[in-house]
């Protein structure tokens, strides 16, 4: 047990925190937010990142990656978090890890551009139906060698800036993961308005032909664990910057002639998110650690999901009351963690639907907790 | 003791739940979808106003004096509760808070002219209170209005000053007596200022919830001395003595309670892929649940309020309980909400399709603000320790 | 909508505040807690409170009662909840209320000796199988005209010292309410011992015969409702003590040369306690007037006893913690509150389990709230 | 990094699992079954923890300069938590605090004396630190230590000191200078004298957790000077330096693992009238797994903290962070649990066939101990606004 990052972990942190104060602040993300339509990600970002090797950690060296874990990944994507940085990375990122484990040797050179940053993919998996992931309505059909989908999935992150498509859909009651080419007939993009602002669309499948079965049910939750861990990582930062902010303004703000941090209700819930954003470190790093290492985190993954949503809820809403009204001014930069930590929270399942699955494997399997 | 409605009661309720849903036209709820006219201003929501007016609601609990109904403070709390329910958004400063104030300290020439109008719901006025460095603390606001002669000459800026674009009057408070051995609250004076008087303008704040309030600019407003509502200096008596029952416009239950049912119906209708409704799951089920035991005490906490205003025995602890109790328990109730209907809550009424049009994704955009407005929880937990347990406080 | 207490409300407040506070102190509570075995209870108060007429308050008058309703009863079981009174109050008087509602002509004699304190009773509902109150395991079988009882039940209040018992029990799968002597052959009672040190027995039933079928499920979920209303009344009272005692302390204790009250985060702790209590009297005020009037209470007592359990399980904790060692001093009275009011929470199930039960009402029946 | 066990680590668990099986015979836990050995103190708790001494588990982390193993804090992280969930009460003051102290600070003459008797679990010493007017405010203690000649004359009071009963000596906390201008935590002396002592007396104080401790009175106790540790009124920095780290083996998490495992299980065996499990309910699910969720952080927790002790940068606002979540989460745990198991849960483990012997109705009533005791959570959370937050703090 050693909780010291490794010496390329901390490049690895130092290189991306340094790329992203860069390239993304408040005005960085004003600009983005004010273009109509859908190019509301930085695409300048997204090259330097693949240029530096920071898309491609976790891909082996042969496609064009470091031959990495994902814990490596994690780190960029919890710095990514911190500025909110404006683009496809934890969908892109958890597509290019499901490509690599699940996609044959064709997608090979696909896997090498999304390693350096040429093209980018998003996952197509939540649908109206809420809650259940690993059983889509979306159908898909085999024809021939083909695999033909039809149905539709909401809050397609950059859906129309992307390349490729994850897609999950049911063959007799089977799931499976579907990589679908964006440019496919048959396929409809609708855009959405989300809270954050951040592109998402519906998609609508009409007999679009998939370019390859990834895997079944076992792809799908690979995909699904690694999608949650990741969200929480990102968590991890976006919460990060929100304690920083919060215990900035209350260390400065004064009302009644005294900084408001000295009133001891201020500073003690200021401590409750600081508690909250430890636990929801911790059980992230476990959940990512086991991930990257090929171990059973099932558990820990919605372990960590749960602490997601429910830190999130928390240190948003402190942090949102400790400003008071500048908190909620658009001018400001906090309401924008508010949204993003809102959507992490319940995107792939909120606290008490994690806790439901928690309880029904204590009803059925390992009740030996260490 | 009796907590349930008396027959009037439930009647009245009956009716206005009737006249709201008529009144609640297709042409108005459009306005009202705008973002930027979303807290009211709009042509519609003014004529809507209006009629209120004209069918004697607005002028519900007013004395009949000035030509209202004089009725209960459980009646006002019951119109209250369906105004806030059928997503109007009135003006309850105005109607409760300012126009009392004046009824009490303004001229009679001042009373005379706004007053008939108010109850008519043909006057707009917005609120300036808040400054920059003043919120929490609002004592030690700075915008200063000189005397000079017949005339205050005022210079300042406020913040959050909701309405202004759309306003026939500000309710300013500015400070008349500087001297540095006055204490802070005692030099402040309250006026009635037309906002089209030369020197006043407005910039815009667009808030986390959609919603747009505005930074208002005083640079040197002449006005008459007769502008000025009540003696000089008085002004921090008439800001607060209203606090209680205005809290108690700001957590009543209606609005949670309708979009619970809007919430738990759509989980009954709503289908998972296996074929199950949404709210077969247990969790869901303890969810709504926990939701509804909260939205339940919420209830009975404002309706004892509502009674004690009538008694005339409102406990100051109590005010304060009701407001920190249903600021943070929207806020849980909204999160709960949101939880049971999973990714599609993140959907804001701009997107085609949006559950429940994206309502409650507004509300818990809202939600954070009742939480530090109207008088931040902290301090209505020092008022309840201290009025309420007797527990001595800090000497700071 | 009037939360204006009658006259005779005020005066039953008064008259029993009085009665408690000259009987029951810390020192009457240590007397009869070092008494070995069965006659923990105060039978001269519990005699007092039947001479004035308190124990009859709902009882009609040709029965020796007042003629009153629940909400009245609830009121002096709040104020004994204050004092945490050592008197078989809430399970005796709810028997009380179930005897007169299901009770035959014949038994019009004992229920006069129960207004009138000559007697008491205890409830028999809680088996060993948890959380299903309405379909006991303990079986009746009618043997011609007579019921026989065969079962065991669980934490039974004063068992040793009542003369009647109201036994759950279920014929073929319909669970009924049954009166039964504390003397009949084949009953055998075994203490337990609870957190509070109020006397609990364990009852053994070997074919014991009923004297009185009282009704059905019906009549069972009547003494089931009084009795989790009654207990939420007893709550409040407790609850109420506490908050006092606390509020009291920390307004006096100095610690670092200031009253530890003027610790901002120590006053909010207790104005949370004074909302939590806010918020379940009224609950509890509302399901008891509905009770009162026959009305249908199902969600509302539900609701109550959902904060008796949350409410008691906050206050007592903060409590506990705002007095810091002197409120695990067995010296000190704290500690007595802190455990009935864990047994209040528990007692005919606790939040999660109410919620689940709301949460299927809702699924199932109204979601109209207003 | 590397958040698993090294194989090492995972033996060493498993070593000390098997040990404190065979470790802790029916006999023993009989003695610890009777409330007033609860907390040890008995005659076979006394030959427990000799045995202890001898198979070297007392001496784990110490140097091997003083006969101890050397091991890392992760080491001894797991002997902690291995002795507690085993339910053995460890005098962890005497071996991780007292101990320490003494081996930095005492003469080579006591050190020789009673390093080693400490290693070999042969010696009791009992607390002496809170007074009745002293609790959180420790640094006001009014036990006073006044020198005359090659003595000090010790008089005054001290409450909560755990274990009195069956003590060699007493870790005296007094006041050496009692000068109005000395501030205040710089004016105490240590202390560790035989309790036998003249002088010395005491009467128990009976808990709600049923465990009891005591009130000492010192009246007169005259020692010679040797018994000081280190110099006179330095004692303040004794009490205090070690405090971040004993915080640790009070929010342990194996025992609440331990009882939440027992707990999954009699929810497993355990059927409901209508022949379901207990765990078959979706509401027990969700307790039962809020638990885990919250256990796990809590295990986290510790580790970091066991490993940033190894590296010596043990941060001050995480481990007070560490303290304030184990000892508030333990607390909703013991609640979730009690809650469902049901009414049984009710029943103290003197009852005949108490659920789990009343082992969980055991832990709650002493939970609430942890929250005030081991420094107040209100100072805990205070430490962390200022040393993690750098939220500046009141002046007062």
């Amino acid at each position: 047990m050693d909780f010291t990052p490794t010496e390329s972990q901390l490049e690895i942190r130092q290189l991306s925190e340094k790329i992203f104060r860069e390239n993304v602040d408040t005005d960085r993300h004003r600009e983005l937010e004010a273009i109509e339509g859908d190019d509301k990600y930085d695409a300048r970002l997204w090259r330097t990142l693949g240029d530096v090797g920071l898309l491609g950690l976790p891909v082996k060296p042969d496609c064009g990656g470091m031959g990495m874990s994902f814990s490596e990944l994690c780190i960029v994507i919890e710095e990514a978090g911190k500025v909110l940085a404006p683009i496809p990375l934890v969908v892109s990122s958890i597509c290019t890890l499901a490509l690599q484990k699940y996609g044959d040797a064709a997608l090979q050179p696909v896997l090498a551009s999304l390693a350096t940053g040429q093209c980018c993919a998003s996952p197509a998996l939540i649908e109206w139906s809420p809650h259940q992931l690993e059983t889509p309505t979306t159908q898909a059909q085999q024809i021939g060698d083909e695999w033909q989908l039809e149905g539709r999935k909401i809050n397609v992150s950059y859906a129309d800036n992307v390349d490729y498509f994850l897609v999950s859909a049911s063959c007799e009651h089977q799931a499976g993961l579907f990589l679908v080419n964006a440019q496919q007939d048959g396929l409809e993009c609708e855009p959405l308005h989300s809270n954050t602002g951040e592109p998402l669309y519906a998609l609508t499948l009409k007999n679009v032909k998939a370019a390859q079965k990834l895997g079944d049910a076992e792809a799908l939750r690979y995909l699904v664990q690694h999608y949650t861990a990741a969200l929480c990582s990102y968590q991890v930062g976006c919460l990060d910057s929100m304690l920083s902010m919060t215990s900035a303004y209350v260390a400065e703000r004064e009302q009644f002639g005294v900084k408001v941090g000295t009133f001891q209700a201020v500073g003690h819930r200021a401590a409750n998110c600081f508690i909250d954003l430890s636990c929801l470190r911790l059980v992230t790093q476990q959940a990512v650690s086991l991930l990257s290492e090929q171990r059973n985190a099932d558990i820990a993954v919605r372990i960590a999901k749960c602490w997601a949503a429910d830190a999130g809820h928390r240190v948003s809403y402190a942090s949102q009351h400790l400003h008071g009204g500048i908190g909620a001014d658009r001018d400001y930069g906090l309401w924008r963690y508010a949204t993003h930590s809102k959507m992490v929270e319940l995107t792939l399942g909120g606290a008490a639907m994690h806790l439901q699955a928690l309880g029904q494997h204590l009803a059925d399997g390992n009740i030996n907790i260490e | 003791m009796q907590l349930e409605f008396t027959e009037q009661q439930t009647q009245l309720k009956a009716e206005l739940r009737q006249y709201f849903e008529d009144f609640m036209t297709e042409e108005l709820k459009a306005e009202l979808f705008d973002p930027s006219r979303r807290e009211g201003g709009g042509p519609r929501w003014r004529e809507g106003l209006r009629k209120l007016g004209r069918d004697g609601w607005i002028g519900l609990g007013w004395p009949k004096a000035f030509g209202g109904q004089q009725r209960s403070a459980i009646d006002q709390y019951i119109f209250t509760e369906e105004v806030q329910r059928a997503g109007f958004p009135y003006p309850f400063l105005t109607t409760e808070s300012v126009g009392p104030t004046i009824a009490r300290f303004a001229s009679e020439e001042m009373k005379v002219d706004i007053i008939p109008r108010i109850l008519a719901g043909e006057v707009n006025i917005c609120i300036g209170y808040s400054e920059p460095g003043a919120g929490t603390d609002l004592a030690s606001l700075k915008t200063r209005a000189e005397r000079d002669g017949d005339e205050y000459v005022i210079n300042g800026q406020k913040i959050f000053t909701s309405l202004a674009e759309s306003s026939d009057y500000v309710w300013l408070a500015a400070r008349t007596d500087n001297h540095p051995d006055t204490p802070k609250h005692k030099g402040i004076s309250m006026f009635l200022i037309p906002f089209d008087t030369p020197g006043i303008s407005f910039t815009p704040i667009y808030t986390l919830g959609g919603v747009r309030t505005n930074t208002t600019y005083y640079e040197n407003v002449r006005i008459p001395v007769s502008m000025r509502v009540g003696e000089e200096n008085t002004g921090w008596k008439m800001i607060t003595s209203q606090l209680n029952r205005e809290r108690l416009a700001l957590v009543t239950h209606g609005a949670l309670c309708k979009l619970f049912t809007s919430v738990c119906q759509w989980c009954r209708d709503t289908h998972l892929p296996n074929g199950e409704r949404v709210i077969d799951q247990a969790w869901v089920q303890s969810r709504l649940a926990q939701v509804q035991v909260h939205a339940e005490a919420l209830k009975l906490l404002c309706y004892k309020q509502a009674w004690a205003i009538d008694q005339d025995n409102l406990n100051m602890a109590d005010a304060s309980a009701a407001k920190v109790y249903g600021s943070e328990m929207f806020i849980e109730a909204y999160r709960a909400l949101m939880e049971v209907i999973g990714e599609g809550s993140l959907l804001s009424r701009a997107s085609q399709k949006a559950v429940l049009d994206g309502h409650l994704e507004q509300m818990y955009r809202v939600a954070s603000v009742l939480t530090f407005g109207g008088g931040t929880n902290e301090i209505q937990r020092d008022i309840i320790s201290a009025a309420g347990l007797m527990i001595p406080r800090a000497s700071r």
